[in-house]
């Protein structure tokens, strides 16, 4: 629940940096249409950059409470 | 030049405006392809660009675009659906 | 909602900037990790991430703000000291 | 005509990227003056540099008008 | 310090404001350099920067300005003949 | 005196930059705590980031202050 709205609140700058990342890893030499095995890339690489960007977020969460606590 | 009227002379500036910053968006995005096409297509830069060069380009432009597409559908489904 | 007067609506309404000022430079701070830490981590993407790739991630965000603080730090003392 | 338009309308960013790219294309490690091999490889990048831009310019402009065909 | 009259304080603002803008620029075009110079030229970092180290980085950004007015020259040509 | 100085005026710009470089110079996986060879690494790539900043800001300067004089 939290994590969407965090992502829906910078939407699009994520959708931009996702689409760089994921074009990057999983286009090569771009050819006339996404192949199939392109498309499933894509997806698996987007889920992955979710992830990722909530596992990140977390530990960056954590890290700012433990410094407040120290303070 | 004629002068127009305060109404007209608005509505021709907005649309100018418009047009202006249509061009701006048009050659960002430009900026952006040649930013990730460039290096993915343009190895050796010879007397002129190749066709299979050219090729390329076109179709990293094209792909991004779908990809931009794809990612941006794919999401909004997920947020839709409430959780990923 | 009840009406608030004109002192306790500022009031609210400067909280509400402040927490929404917060939660950009959280965001634009994830971003920036994301830029750094996807490359260094995420080598394929599988069905999902595997917890070496999660353990890396949450590592590379600490670490690189140990490295922050490091960095900081020793720049100020280098200034302190009057030069390098 | 029309595509130097667009490039003079945006020169000073279409520069420093051109400048960018041909400098790493070309430049390995930078001696005490550019020398004629580095100094004609510099001038081929951007005149492929511009054909690039023109090309995706061209597709990206297709597309579009492609996309506004379908809505 | 003696108090100014109302003109040569605002010229004397007006000299500082240029000033600071022009060691903006400056600041800016080394970090610029730096991103460009410091990946070609320093590949480890010892205890102290060696010789062609600190000569592959001056010759680094007078051949990226070299580079820039040769492109930049070429490319007002090429625009003053009308087309390429 | 003078390089600190400048060093000083964009602390927050140059601490950002030297961070990121220092980080990929001398973090290859990151693991549970920086240690001492990281620590050490990130100390000797912050003085070379410095004074490769030092060596670039007297190159770019003497470069301005010639090509004033030429014209």
């Amino acid at each position: 629940q939290v994590k969407v709205q965090i992502a829906v609140a910078n939407a699009q700058e994520l959708l931009q940096r996702m689409t760089d990342k994921c074009f990057r890893k999983c286009i090569g030499k771009p050819g006339s249409s996404l192949d199939n095995s392109e498309q499933k890339c894509i997806a698996m690489c987007m889920d992955r950059y979710m992830d990722a960007w909530n596992t990140v977020s977390r530990a960056y969460n954590s890290r700012l409470q433990r410094e407040r606590a120290n303070m | 030049m004629a002068e127009l009227g305060g109404e007209a002379e608005a509505a021709e500036l907005q649309r100018l405006v418009a047009a202006e910053e249509q061009r701006a968006r048009f050659t960002a995005q430009v900026h952006n392809f040649m930013e990730v096409c460039w290096d993915k297509c343009v190895d050796k830069t010879g007397a002129k660009l190749d066709s299979r060069t050219e090729t390329c380009l076109a179709n990293c432009v094209n792909r991004f675009i779908d990809t931009t597409l794809s990612v941006t559908n794919r999401f909004a489904q997920i947020v839709q659906k409430g959780g990923h």
